[in-house]
């Protein structure tokens, strides 16, 4: 019964992890070491790698300016239908990537939803880096509200008592406790989300088309490059893969350390008596 | 020295919290069993809770006025708090914590003697340096008003001793009005002017320690202060006595007057144990089978079924009690209070 | 814009520009909803019609055609030696989907060779992209798939191709228009006549597309 | 400054949720509610939703039966490299779909490292539904296994020892303990996956192909509806945005819910003196 | 009745716990401070923690001998543990958490008296209510030891008192080996036939409460029963008494055994005040300023700069003491015990 269990636990283990990581691994057996370094000398895997670096990067910096104060008040805030709106942002996480393009466009379209008021400011979002970005935006921001919600709903409520009684504003409260302390997994959470923008291609290639140099993101030069060099593509795929997980291994280490040593601190806090 | 005035209401899940209380440059501890609302009390004159009705002041300032609509933000009341477990910033050091609120911590981490942990990060402290810095904290923006939730709650009871001694110079050398919420009576004894018993959210009695314990204005501040509570009826006795029937028939007179359903109130330490029972009616005696001894410092606690007496060792020693021997507990009527049963 | 099947040549023919290759459906919709195109270069004559009829573009002209082949992958696992060896059940084939012109044409030449019934039992897969059938063929994962002749030579190192009978292929013509709304008529304009050039024509025939007669 | 910092907070807000709601309210704007109903009325729609069903449930499934015992031993055990592992989970998070569908290509398909194998035994997984059951299942199980692991480590280790003092082997703490306790989690991190899961376009076409009534899920049947008219593409897209929301929500709240009453009766167990 | 016996060594994050006990029928208590090791023992006896070393045996069972890589799982010892903070299942009611052990609750339901909460929820509970739960659930399975962690910690006093002779008679009926920690000297005299003192992972003094308080081992323990303790330099005197030097020049006399530094336990109720210095050879007198006087039931206790006595309330009464008045704190050579310096 018990052997029965405890071999139940790791089999399940063993199919999980190498249902995950093996297709991920095949990948490099396909494709030879030198065509890795190969694939960057492609000027279009450069020029990919460049709009893919610009885009996630302001992406992802609108999406911590906007994303943190936001998530920072859903966590605080206790209001009716919360629940509603914390779901609510999770539905672009539903949404197949083709719809989402669909939706972007009958948001900031030509035809869209705020077409004409951007028209009115000479505005032209579609199959700009403008798009891009919005691309991006719109599929990584769920994963990193969640995170970060869930962060600062974890500080401690009378640290934040503390503070006040101490004399410090919302926004000195904001900067000097919630942050710092939540900061591990404000962390980990824009780590996943950065890691979900660079992988962004439905959305993309719909909302702001595959331009080379302009919107051609790494994704969407690996599906070009399909028609054009085979290998060139695979071996995209693979530097794509290493870059991800590099990305995802240092933040989310960081992120980790950052909790643990918070997490150790308070365990002792609360065990000191 | 501006003192504290409140009276206000405040709606909790189980009750309401009714008190109104003015503090001058003193230490009024509330004592109470848990979930009484203590804590609430703090948060409310702190502004971390906001009461449906009624004032708080500090002096001239108006913190807090229903009715005026006028109700202050935490951060523009001039309050210390130290929080029932401390509540430091575990990210910060022990300087940034104290300075946190902008004041230069030098000099008072020097009167709390813990210049030397300045660097440290609370989770490398004891729980007595931890309580410390929390109370250095709280003094550093020189608050009008200190409020302390169980400071001495976290802490084990051999250190305890010191800190509680550290606290009371403190206390007095500071004379704000503070407000100190403690579960221990002896705590509120050695820390207070004067000690407010909170039992679901009112007020029992307010009063030095030594009147609750002369003259304790219900059964529970009487077992609060570490008396024998016996449950029981109340009717006019002989001569000016009331009688006094215990559930279990057994009868005791009291000076005091009451009828009906009453408690009887006894110290423990009034209590006398005999082997025999004396020929004197103007005692109590009741006769018990010794459930257990133990001693406590130079004396001796006796329980026996029905009431807890207290008696020097030595004359424990005399009379060689040990457990399941019968033995007569007698008091004066005099020392046995009635108080309406509640 | 220009239809995927281009990626490979219109660059050598000019390079100035810069391309967005895509399905012709999604360059169409894109354009629909207003993309910033100058030029557009469809695989067939469907969208640039219904385009110019809407009103978005000018009178597209032919200026290339193509001809469909079998693409299989090199190791040829189920011995497709002709397009009658896709009769046989078990071979995995993947078409187009019918909404793509790639689906359309094959649809055509099947009927035209009369298996259109034997050879759908074994599709395995209708690709809304012609670069869906290209990648599956040659990773080996299926058997045959329908391709336009100039899509065999990226993968050439990983697949073969099986010719078509001539006589059953369908007109596949590449039109190209200039965009109504575009911001650069004359850069547009250029670029067809580019397009339609001595040296574009040569390019174009390297690259294996099929030429229109002289317009 | 304090006002200041309140309008920052609330303006983010609204942004934020402007931004992620937009596009989709917009669909529908787009979309009459008469083509919704019509919607299901298309062959391809009911075919597409039928395997969509189908074929998520028998994924979803699976994924819960092998990451829920997955989930609670890398929770419980700590081990060196933990950190790492826990963060290869989520790589799959990074791929583009495309990259996605060519690493189970190259892992479970003909060509593929267990191509023999599998070919040994008979069995061809890719362009049949098993093919989608396993794309679906690859995308979504790092949804489930983030929350699941996060739920399990939120369980009280005290309980678990309490539970084995009083006899309860490992397997009967998992059941009575543990999975209880861990429901509210384990609720929401299944919604989440199961949204995601629905939502999956990029590995499926890849892995599966798109063949109408057996591979061709929702989403690959919207992309494929609007090459054809755009209208139904959309009226499809609405329809899914629906499903979606109203499962999120659901299980969510459930989520919520069960969340919320054992944190209560945490709440009270620690001020409870 | 089997006994326990244990004799381990574990390490932990700042020390090793090293402890060698052996329990027949009887409540052993183990007091000392946050952070001596005192949890980690009962998690060793439960199979919680896996100590580097040692045995542990419960009459003839064996359940931990590294030597004979013994070592049974939590689930296949006969233990009942109540934790610190009870540890219920909150998922699950009071009969549910009963019966998980699988036994029949109805018998301890009653027995504790908490039947009629049967159906309740853990968070629904009192204090008092869910500590009965929780050993009632620790003694479903009829363990043969019985491990209680800080059960009174969670209490507050007023109820701690009912409860406290309760535990006491429950513990006296089940007759079983129980090791008992408490921060608490009170509750383990209240509740142990012997108490062991840890401190830092080590066993400082094992006896019955009397011992400990007549004739503590080192100064820890007599600080924790109690009390004062005076560092200071001891060398020998006239007539065989010692002299010893308090950090401060000041002078007493003992009548035990000591050279070089060493420190000087004296407890607060052998210490008497009086206004004038008695002129009395055998006494030691301390002059000083008195810091605080706190009534505690019949007593007393006046702090003076150095020491505390408690003196009956009485006699404060006849002295009219007063704080910052200054008095003579006077005790006998034979009262002032010394104990190496630790
Ligand atoms: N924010 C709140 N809103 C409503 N009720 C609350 C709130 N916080 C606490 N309570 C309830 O108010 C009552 C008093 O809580 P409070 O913490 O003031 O008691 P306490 O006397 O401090 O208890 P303890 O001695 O355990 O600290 C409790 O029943 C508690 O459940
Ligand atoms: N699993 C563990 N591994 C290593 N060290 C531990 C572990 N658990 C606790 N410790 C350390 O062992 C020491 C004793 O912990 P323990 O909880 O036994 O003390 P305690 O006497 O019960 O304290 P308290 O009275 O506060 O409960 C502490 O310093 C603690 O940090
Ligand atoms: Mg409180
Ligand atoms: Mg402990």
């Amino acid at each position: 019964m018990r052997a029965l269990f405890a071999a139940l636990l790791a089999v399940a283990t063993g199919i999980a992890l190498a249902f995950l990581l093996l297709p991920i691994a095949a990948i490099f057996l396909r494709v030879p070491p030198g065509d890795l370094v190969g694939a960057l000398g492609h000027n279009v895997t450069r020029d990919a790698l460049l709009v893919s670096i610009k885009t996630s990067a302001v992406a992802h910096a609108v999406v911590l300016l906007i994303g943190t104060p936001a998530a920072y008040l859903l966590a605080r805030r206790r209001f009716r239908g919360r629940g509603v709106v914390l779901t609510l942002i999770e539905l672009p996480l539903v949404l197949p990537p083709a719809v989402a393009g669909i939706a972007l466009f009958a948001a900031f379209g030509r035809m869209g939803l705020l077409g004409d008021e951007l028209d009115a400011l000479g505005v032209q979002i579609p199959f700009t880096q403008a798009a891009v970005v919005l691309a991006v935006a719109f599929v990584e921001s769920p994963f990193y509200f969640r995170g970060a919600i869930a962060a600062f709903e974890a500080v401690d409520g009378t640290l934040v008592d503390a503070a006040r009684t101490l004399g410090a504003g919302p926004a000195r409260v904001f900067a000097r406790v919630a942050l710092p302390l939540a900061a591990g997994g404000l962390g980990a959470a824009s780590a996943l989300a950065l890691a979900r923008g660079l992988g962004e291609f439905g959305a993309t290639i719909i909302f702001a088309g595959s331009l080379q140099g302009v919107t051609q993101t790494l994704p969407l030069a690996i599906y070009a490059q399909f028609e054009q060099d085979f290998d060139t593509a695979l071996a995209i795929s693979a530097l794509f893969i290493v870059v991800g997980a590099l990305l995802l291994v240092t933040l989310k280490l960081y992120g980790w350390l950052r909790f643990a040593s918070i997490f150790r601190s308070r365990f002792a806090a609360s065990t000191s008596s | 020295m501006a003192s504290l005035r409140l009276d206000l209401s405040l709606p909790l899940r189980g009750f309401d919290l009714e008190l109104a209380l003015e503090a001058g440059p003193e230490t009024v501890a509330l004592v109470g069993p848990s979930g009484a609302g203590k804590t609430s009390v703090l948060r409310a004159i702190a502004g971390l809770a906001r009461p449906a009705r009624g004032t708080i002041s500090c002096g001239d300032e108006i913190w807090f006025d229903a009715d005026r609509r006028v109700d202050r933000r935490p951060e523009e009341r001039s309050v210390g708090f130290v929080f029932q477990e401390y509540a430091l910033f575990p990210h910060l050091n022990v300087e940034q914590n104290v300075s946190f609120g902008g004041a230069r911590p030098d000099r008072l981490l020097w009167r709390l003697s813990i210049e030397h942990l300045a660097k440290a990060k609370p989770s490398e402290l004891s729980g007595g340096e931890r309580q410390r810095v929390a109370l250095a904290r709280a003094l550093a923006r020189g608050p009008r008003v200190l409020l302390l939730d169980e400071p001495m709650a976290a802490l084990d009871p051999h250190t305890r001793g010191k800190v509680r001694a550290e606290l009371h110079d403190l206390l007095r050398e500071l004379a704000l009005p503070a407000l100190l919420v403690t579960h221990d009576f002896e705590d509120a004894a050695a820390l207070a002017d004067r000690v407010g018993v909170l039992v679901e959210g009112r007020l029992r009695q307010l009063g030095a320690p030594a009147e609750l314990l002369g003259a304790p204005a219900d059964p529970f501040v009487a077992e609060f202060a570490g008396a024998n509570v016996l449950e029981g009826i109340a009717e006019s006795g002989p001569d000016g006595l009331t009688r006094f029937h215990l559930d279990g028939e057994r009868i005791v007179y009291s000076t005091d007057e009451a009828r009906g359903r009453a408690a009887l109130v006894v110290y423990p330490w009034d209590v006398s144990l005999a082997r025999r029972a004396a020929e004197d009616s103007a005692l109590n005696h009741l006769e018990g089978e010794i459930v257990s001894l133990v001693q406590v410092g130079n004396r001796v606690r006796v329980r026996l079924p029905f009431l807890t007496a207290e008696i020097t060792a030595s004359s424990a020693e005399r009379l060689a009690l040990r457990p399941r021997e019968v033995v007569f507990a007698s008091f004066k009527a005099t020392q046995a209070r009635l108080l309406p049963a509640d | 814009f220009a239809a995927a099947s281009l990626t490979e040549v219109l660059p050598r023919i000019d390079k100035s520009p810069r391309y967005s290759f895509a399905g012709s459906d999604q360059l169409a919709i894109q354009i629909q909803q207003g993309a910033p195109a100058d030029v557009l270069a469809a695989a067939s004559p469907k969208q640039p019609e219904l385009l110019f009829r809407g009103g978005l573009l000018r009178k597209p002209v032919v200026f290339a055609t193509n001809r469909l082949i079998v693409l299989v992958p090199r190791s040829n696992p189920a011995h497709v030696r002709s397009v009658y060896d896709l009769r046989r059940t078990g071979v995995k084939i993947v078409i187009g989907d019918g909404t793509v012109p790639i689906g359309a044409y094959t649809r055509q030449i099947l009927d035209a060779l009369g298996i259109t019934a034997e050879v759908t039992r074994n599709v395995v897969s209708q690709e809304t992209d012609v670069k869906g059938i290209v990648a599956k063929v040659a990773l080996g994962e299926a058997d045959a798939g329908f391709v336009y002749l100039t899509d065999a030579r990226p993968v050439a190192s990983r697949t073969r191709s099986v010719a078509l009978p001539t006589w059953a292929q369908p007109a596949i013509r590449y039109e190209v228009a200039v965009v109504k709304a575009s911001s650069r008529p004359l850069v547009a304009k250029a670029f067809v006549r580019k397009l339609l050039s001595k040296r574009g024509r040569l390019l174009l025939k390297q690259a294996g597309f099929g030429l229109p007669r002289q317009p």
